[in-house]
């Protein structure tokens, strides 16, 4: 009980905090904790093959599924916080307090008596026996389970397939479309500028400057500026200009 | 042969060739799906023709060609099949009236919203479910084909036909499912209250009808038939939908509507209404008297302030409708035998009406009778056949309709004087309409946009000759029908528990005929 | 109830002696001209050739069949004389059976004669008067149909079968006096004739239902055997609405507007139909139904009235009509008048009713035809004014129309004579105020016809430019003068009292009347005030020039008799117009009310929908929110129903 | 040890997670909602297995984990297309289907 105790409160608690947080990831790693707790509770609850469970399908393959698409998706992640559908948020809060509260106080209503306990069911362990239900009484449905598995594996790459509905441009296609692009709408012809290069860091994500000192808005990743860390030009002139003045004064 | 299962045949034959037609190619073109489905209803129509020559007028069953298979046994619902004489007749009207239908609007399909296959389909399939509401003999079958019927003529209404024929198929599929919502609530309580007999829950008519429902229970069960059919039929004030879906439907369907489907009404009075809640009709009679005469003036009198053919028609049709009830209503054999003719008789020659009529808007895009005149000059044939078509809508002796109107006005009179006097304007109004309509269409100069007009081609000769031809002859001879329909209506009489009133003088009294014969020798 | 000691003559009951030897043809009377019509009218232009010639032989060949089994009659002794011919079961409905079956008896044969052969002169004359119409092929069929329609009326041994008659009769003639429908007015005039004699059938219809309400019945022999026996509310009653039904048919007040636009027809159907036979059908009615008539004085006097009124006004609208088969109209409506006064004075008049009716048949065909002569040589010019001295180029016409012209003011010994002296004696003998509306009558009957013959044969020629009257060919003057010898001789009938012996074992033996002074002294006064009417319109008319244009300052007696004694205006300001705003009213009620009240559910449940449909927004949050309060509820429901 | 406090504290969650459904506009999260809700379920299903002394719970609650990772495999595709075409992962967007 020492262990619910402990776990209650953070599960709770990071299970709210999923309410609030705005970054996906956040919610996420939030869900882990909830998720790692529960593992623990399962434990406690005379499961270990569950608990195993739990931290290698959940936590190890669900939420790093969910992360990695997070990573896929991540570009605006972050939520707003401002409700879009009127009354929504008031109504919501109203109705899911109720269900909780109803939901609580039935509970409360009904007494379950003492646990039984899984001794006597895990006299053998609890995998084994767990084992011989599985594969007795419920192969079947164990089976099935298989075929959704593999079912869902296909659906997920079907879904995620990305049809060509053009046949892909070769090279001499390529060349051709941007000779076109520059006779026809004047695009730069050329490659496009390497990002500035600075010693400091990895600078990928700053912006190569053109020989009148403004920032070449095409060097840098297109993804990178949508997620908007790229330092600005007056950043990184900021920067130089410390560093200029640093050098100076030392 | 009556162990054959005629009316199975009849009623799965045209379902069968709607299913076959729908299932063509495309590419085998539009002239094979509609000659196979012409092909089908002329066939259904020989089965028909088979059938009725193998029907037994003096057999002592009820119901002939039955047949019987238990359905959903929990319910007491039973696949059960057969017809009486009013059934039989009804079945014939439509076998009749399918491929007559199909010949007149053979270029109808062509330009609706679905192919001209999907609409000889619907055809077909609306002409087996027909058959099945006519032949049932289970209430419950009987309420599934009643609502299946809808299905094809709403797509019929919806698919083929005037400017506001969606609006006109809503508004007739909302008017319909309201009134078999409320039949559903009464068959419901049917079982309801078979289910609490020894017997057990069934629902088949024949069983149904020898149990006692009780004052209350019978009535309510009573008004919520009633009302279905009443909207069916359509009586007044319940009508409103029927002109409007006419005026927008092409005339092959409203034909299907009028002359077969509404029937359905008609027919549902005396077979559900009257025949399993006796007690519940005769309590009920004064009312519908009342609202029968009132479709009679009131149907007529909309007729003659109509200017669109389409919507005339539909009102006449209201109008005879409110015969068809009060002959039903009045519960004598004149009455209910006139009723039972009448229906037959109706569908003739409303059938006849809009199709001649739909020959006529087809050939100048209009239905108002004003854009009519002078058509006569141009076109002697088909001014000829619709005059002959409304002479018979205006129940002219000599035209079949004219034996079962005369025959409930007799009923209508034994029941009560001022009923008869009220409905028997109606024969005078019926004069207005049909020739007013006559007159502004027909007569007159000739007018520059109808100066063009053909006259009718072959086909259209073909398709309607048959019905006048069967209303010519129905007129003077009017026996094979009759001979089927009186011991249906003898039936029906007796389960209403009502006898003729005796003729006030009795002429067959002792000494009388004798002392009069004296005086002729004086 | 009748008693018998009231009734010391109860009306004949109808035999019925199965048809055997000649008799068993009679249903080809019928068929013939019905066999004629149906060739004609289906076989459409094929047979436009010799159409005419078909639809002729048809209904004189059903007149030689009548002829033969005339005197089939007259050779059979009287009892036997009522012949029935039993073709098939019309309709059965409980006890109540209609059999198609025919009635031959001393009453039809004489109808029979009548139709078939004026039917067949006339058929013979319009060879000629139709032979430029385009539609001559049609006219004949619309004819044959008329004669058959009419031989059914008069054969029928049914009420029913009467009706489908009536009605047969009154198709065709709606048929022919729209015949040149390309005329709004023609069109107009015969909807207008088919739809008041409707009005009249509503009386045939309940009349009908009341014999079988009473009876049991409809047939003749039924209902005569059993009349004697029925009460005298039922007896009037039927009397009343048979009277409407005679009414409709024979132009009759308070139904007689009709007959004046029916003249749109082509003349052969004015002389046919609307003089000669079908217009006077209500009185066959009434004749026929005698074994109700002569059980109920109420029933007889009000056809009594409607009689006296019908024949004053028709012969008063006649003296003002300037239109030549107008002016013949009112006459013809006038001379009905006097036969339904004769039908209604029970057994003492029925026979004169018919005799009158057979001699009118005659002269008035005669007539007509005479004025469809006098139009084909003016070319179709049907005003009087526009005569004027036709004597002489129209010398046969003239010479016909001259002995008609005898036989309806009724001088001896033309026909008119013998009939309507015979209803004016029987009127006086019953009532005298009636036998004075009679007596007038007849004088206003000599003014209106003399005026006629001189506005049209005497005095100047006004013809219009262009117009060579001249004598119409002898494929029309033929019959002209055939009929012209009937109106000379058809008198000859009551020799004897041949004709009243006749038909007495039909309508019943009666006593005689013993007037106040002698017939002969009566036949004098008639002929005075006749004479008197003669003279009057030879000031009035003959004298003075006639003017082209009709006066339009004339008196308002003049004025009501243009105008029809505003029996038009009558109808259009009590039915016709109330009718069209009643039904413009109704029609706004049935869309604003019924199809309102229906509509307006609809629209409320739309307007609801709209609002309701605004919930589903498309935010899946918002649909999961409804789901998480739809699961409270359940889970709160579930709560209180375990712990409640 | 008493078996109200795990089904008090699965209760919550599970609303937490209903909330959280509710309220979050990533589809991303409010995923991790549902998979909040379908744990808070399965802390249900193996504390009642303990209380009753059988397995049958254990077994319910694999088939739950192995069902939602099938779940999450296709719904993440299925994010991950809306997001290809859509170049947004908000649930408010899909919003076409509406009256």
């Amino acid at each position: 009980m020492v262990a619910f105790w402990i776990l209650a409160p953070i599960m709770v608690a990071a299970a709210l905090g999923m309410l609030v947080v705005r970054k996906a990831v956040h919610a996420a790693l939030l869900l882990a904790v909830v998720m790692m707790s529960l593992a623990v509770l399962y434990l406690a609850l005379d499961a270990p093959f569950l608990f195993a469970v739990q931290i290698i399908v959940y936590t190890g393959a669900i939420l790093m599924l969910f992360l990695f698409v997070v990573m896929l998706v991540g570009v605006d992640a972050s939520d707003s916080v401002v409700e879009t559908i009127r009354g929504h948020r008031f109504f919501t809060i109203v109705v899911g307090l109720a269900f909780g509260i109803t939901l609580v106080l039935g509970i409360g209503q009904v007494s379950f008596g003492t646990a039984i306990g899984l001794d006597e069911a895990n006299g053998e362990g609890n995998i084994p026996a767990i084992a011989k239900i599985l594969f007795t009484r419920y192969v079947f449905a164990f089976e099935v389970t298989s075929a959704l598995l593999i079912t869902a594996a296909l659906g997920a790459m079907v879904l995620a397939h990305r049809e060509r509905l053009t046949p892909k441009p070769t090279q001499a296609d390529l060349a051709a479309q941007r000779m076109r692009d520059y006779a026809e709408k004047g695009t730069h012809l050329g490659p496009l500028p390497p990002p500035g290069v600075f010693a400091r860091h990895n600078s990928v994500d700053t912006p190569a400057l053109l020989p009148d000192g403004t920032a070449a808005e095409a060097s840098i990743s297109r993804v990178l500026a949508a997620r908007g860390t790229v330092k600005s030009v007056p950043e990184i002139s900021e920067e130089i200009h410390e560093l200029n003045e640093g050098g100076e004064e030392s | 042969m009556n162990d054959f299962p005629w009316l199975s045949l009849l009623l799965f034959l045209p379902i069968v060739g709607a299913i076959v037609l729908v299932l063509l190619p495309a590419s085998l073109g539009t002239l094979l799906p509609k000659q196979l489905a012409l092909g089908t209803s002329v066939a259904t129509l020989a089965v028909g023709i088979a059938m009725a020559a193998n029907y037994d007028t003096d057999s002592s069953k009820v119901y002939q060609f039955a047949e019987q298979h238990e359905w959903i046994k929990s319910f007491g619902a039973h696949y059960a099949l057969g017809v009486d004489g009013v059934g039989l007749t009804l079945v014939m009207l439509t076998v009749i009236l399918a491929p007559v239908v199909m010949l007149a609007s053979w270029n109808d399909g062509d330009q609706g919203r679905w192919s001209s296959k999907a609409f000889f389909a619907w055809m077909l399939a609306l002409q087996g479910l027909a058959v099945g509401v006519f032949a049932a003999t289970d209430v419950f079958l009987f309420y599934v084909f009643f609502e299946a019927t809808l299905i094809p003529i709403y797509f019929l209404i919806g698919g083929y036909g005037g400017a506001n024929r969606a609006r006109a198929a809503v508004k007739f599929l909302l008017y319909s499912l309201l009134g078999g919502l409320v039949m559903l609530a009464s068959v419901i309580g049917l079982y309801v209250e078979s289910a609490k007999t020894d017997a057990g829950a069934t629902y088949l008519v024949g069983e149904l009808a020898q149990l006692d429902f009780g004052t209350a229970t019978g009535r309510w069960l009573f008004l919520g038939f009633f009302i279905a059919f009443a909207i069916k039929a359509p009586m007044f004030p319940v009508h409103t939908w029927l002109p409007d879906t006419t005026a927008a439907a092409t005339p092959g369907t409203s034909v299907l509507l009028v002359s077969v489907l509404d029937k359905i009404g008609t027919f549902g009075m005396i077979r559900f209404c009257l025949e399993l809640f006796p007690e519940a009709s005769r309590w009920a009679t004064p009312a519908v008297v009342v609202f029968a005469v009132i479709s009679i003036i009131y149907g007529a009198l909309m007729a003659i302030g109509s200017d669109n053919i389409p919507r005339l028609i539909a009102y006449t049709s209201i109008s005879h409708f409110g015969f068809i009830v009060l002959g039903i209503f009045v519960m004598n054999s004149q009455g209910l035998n006139g009723a039972n003719l009448y229906m037959f008789n109706h569908g003739l020659s409303t059938a006849a009406l809009f199709l001649v009529t739909g020959f006529l808007i087809s050939r100048r895009g209009s239905a108002l009778i004003s854009d009519f005149g002078g058509v006569e000059k141009v076109a002697p044939v088909l001014a000829g056949f619709f005059l002959v078509a409304g002479l018979s809508s205006l129940s002219l002796p000599g035209l079949s309709p004219f034996v079962s109107e005369f025959l409930v006005i007799v009923g209508a009179f034994s029941y009560s004087e001022v009923a008869a006097a009220f409905a028997v304007t109606g024969i005078v109004l019926a004069a207005i309409y049909i020739l007013f309509m006559y007159q502004r269409t027909m007569t007159g100069p000739t007018r520059e946009e109808v100066s063009g007009f053909s006259d009718l081609n072959v086909r259209e000769v073909a398709s309607l000759a048959p019905v006048l031809l069967l209303i010519v002859v129905l007129g003077f001879f009017p026996k094979p029908l009759l001979s089927v329909i009186n011991p249906a209506v003898d039936h029906t009489l007796q389960q209403v528990d009502k006898t003729d009133p005796p003729p006030s003088v009795d002429p067959l009294a002792p000494g009388t005929s004798g002392h009069s014969a004296e005086g002729s020798h004086e | 109830m009748v008693t018998l000691e009231s009734l010391p003559h109860l009306p004949p009951v109808v035999g019925s002696v199965p048809t055997d030897g000649v008799f068993s043809l009679l249903w080809l009377v019928i068929a013939l001209p019905a066999l004629g019509a149906a060739i004609l009218l289906i076989g459409g232009k094929r047979t436009d050739k010799w159409g005419h010639y078909l639809a002729t032989a048809a209904v004189s060949a059903s007149f030689v069949l009548s002829l033969v089994l005339f005197f089939g009659l007259l050779g059979r002794d009287g009892e036997e004389r009522q012949v029935t011919q039993h073709l098939w079961d019309w309709f059965t409905a409980g006890s109540y059976q209609v059999k198609f079956d025919l009635l031959y008896d001393q009453l039809s044969a004489l109808f029979l004669l009548l139709i078939t052969g004026v039917g067949s002169l006339i058929h013979v004359y319009s060879i000629g008067y139709m032979e430029h119409d385009e539609r001559r092929r049609r006219f004949f069929g619309y004819l044959n149909l008329f004669v058959a329609s009419m031989l059914v009326l008069v054969l029928a041994a049914d009420y029913v079968g009467v009706f489908l008659g009536w009605e047969g009769v009154g198709l065709a003639s709606y048929l022919l006096i729209g015949f040149w429908q390309h005329k709004p007015t023609a069109a107009a005039a015969a909807k207008k004739a088919f739809v008041v004699n409707r009005v009249g059938d509503i009386g045939l219809s309940l009349g009908t239902a009341l014999i079988f309400v009473t009876f049991g019945s409809t047939s003749f022999a039924v209902v005569s055997a059993a009349s004697s026996q029925a009460s005298d509310g039922a007896l009037t009653g039927i009397g009343l609405l048979l009277l409407l039904a005679a009414c409709g048919k024979s132009a009759q007040f308070p139904l007689q507007t009709w007959l004046l636009d029916a003249m749109e027809g082509p003349t052969p159907v004015s002389a046919l139909i609307h003089a000669a036979t079908m217009v006077t059908a209500g009185v066959y009615l009434i004749v026929r139904s005698n074994f109700i008539f002569s059980l109920t004085e109420d029933a007889r006097t009000a056809v009594i009235i409607i009689g006296c009124i019908t024949l004053l006004m028709g012969a008063v609208i006649g003296c003002a009509k300037d239109d030549i088969k107008k002016a013949l109209a009112g006459s013809t409506m006038s001379q009905i008048g006097y036969m339904v006064l004769a039908a209604g004075l029970g057994p003492a008049g029925y026979a004169f009713a018919i005799f009158h009716l057979l001699t009118h048949g005659f002269f008035k065909a005669n007539m007509f035809l005479g004025a469809g002569s006098v139009m084909h040589g003016m070319n179709d010019d049907v005003n009087m004014r526009h005569y004027g001295a036709l004597q002489k180029a129209m010398p046969v016409t003239f010479a016909t129309f001259g002995i008609g012209y005898l036989a309806i003011l009724g001088v001896p010994p033309f026909a008119g004579f013998w009939s309507k002296d015979k209803i004016i004696e029987t009127a006086f003998a019953d009532n005298v105020l009636v036998g004075l509306c009679a007596l007038v009558g007849a004088g206003v009957t000599a003014f209106y016809m003399t005026r006629l013959m001189l506005m049209t044969y005497a005095g100047t020629k006004r013809w219009e430019k262009g117009v060579h009257p001249h004598e119409s060919p002898k494929v029309m003057t033929v019959p002209l003068i055939a009929l012209a010898v009937l109106s000379a001789l058809g008198g000859l009938l009551t020799l004897n009292g041949w004709i009243s012996d006749w038909l007495n074992p039909v309508v019943g033996e009666h006593e005689e009347h013993h007037l106040a002074i002698p017939a002969i002294v009566m036949s004098l006064i008639i002929l005075v005030v006749v004479a008197a009417g003669v003279a009057v319109a030879w000031f009035l008319v003959g004298k003075k020039p006639i003017p082209k244009v009709a006066p339009t300052e004339v008196s308002v007696f003049t004025k009501a008799a243009r105008a029809d004694l505003y029996g038009d205006a009558f109808n259009d300001a009590v039915v016709i117009k109330p009718g069209v705003a009643g039904i413009g009213a109704l029609t706004t009620f049935d869309t604003t009310v019924v199809d309102g009240a229906a509509e307006g559910t609809a629209t409320v449940f739309a307007a609801m929908s709209a609002q309701f449909r605004l919930l589903q927004n498309g935010f899946v949050r918002s649909y999961a929110l409804a789901l998480l309060a739809g699961a409270t509820v359940v889970v709160l429901a579930l709560l209180a129903v375990n712990f409640g | 040890m008493s078996t109200e406090p795990f089904v008090i504290l699965s209760a919550i969650l599970f609303t937490i997670g209903c909330i959280g459904v509710l309220t979050r506009r990533n589809a991303l999260v409010v995923f991790m909602c549902v998979e909040l809700m379908l744990n808070a379920s399965n802390l249900l299903l193996i504390t009642f297995s303990r209380a009753n002394g059988n397995l049958e719970g254990q077994i319910a609650a694999f088939f739950v984990m192995v069902v939602a990772a099938a779940e999450v495999v296709v719904g993440l595709a299925i994010i991950m297309t809306i997001f290809r075409t859509r170049r947004s992962a908000s649930v408010d967007d899909a919003s076409l289907l509406k009256y």
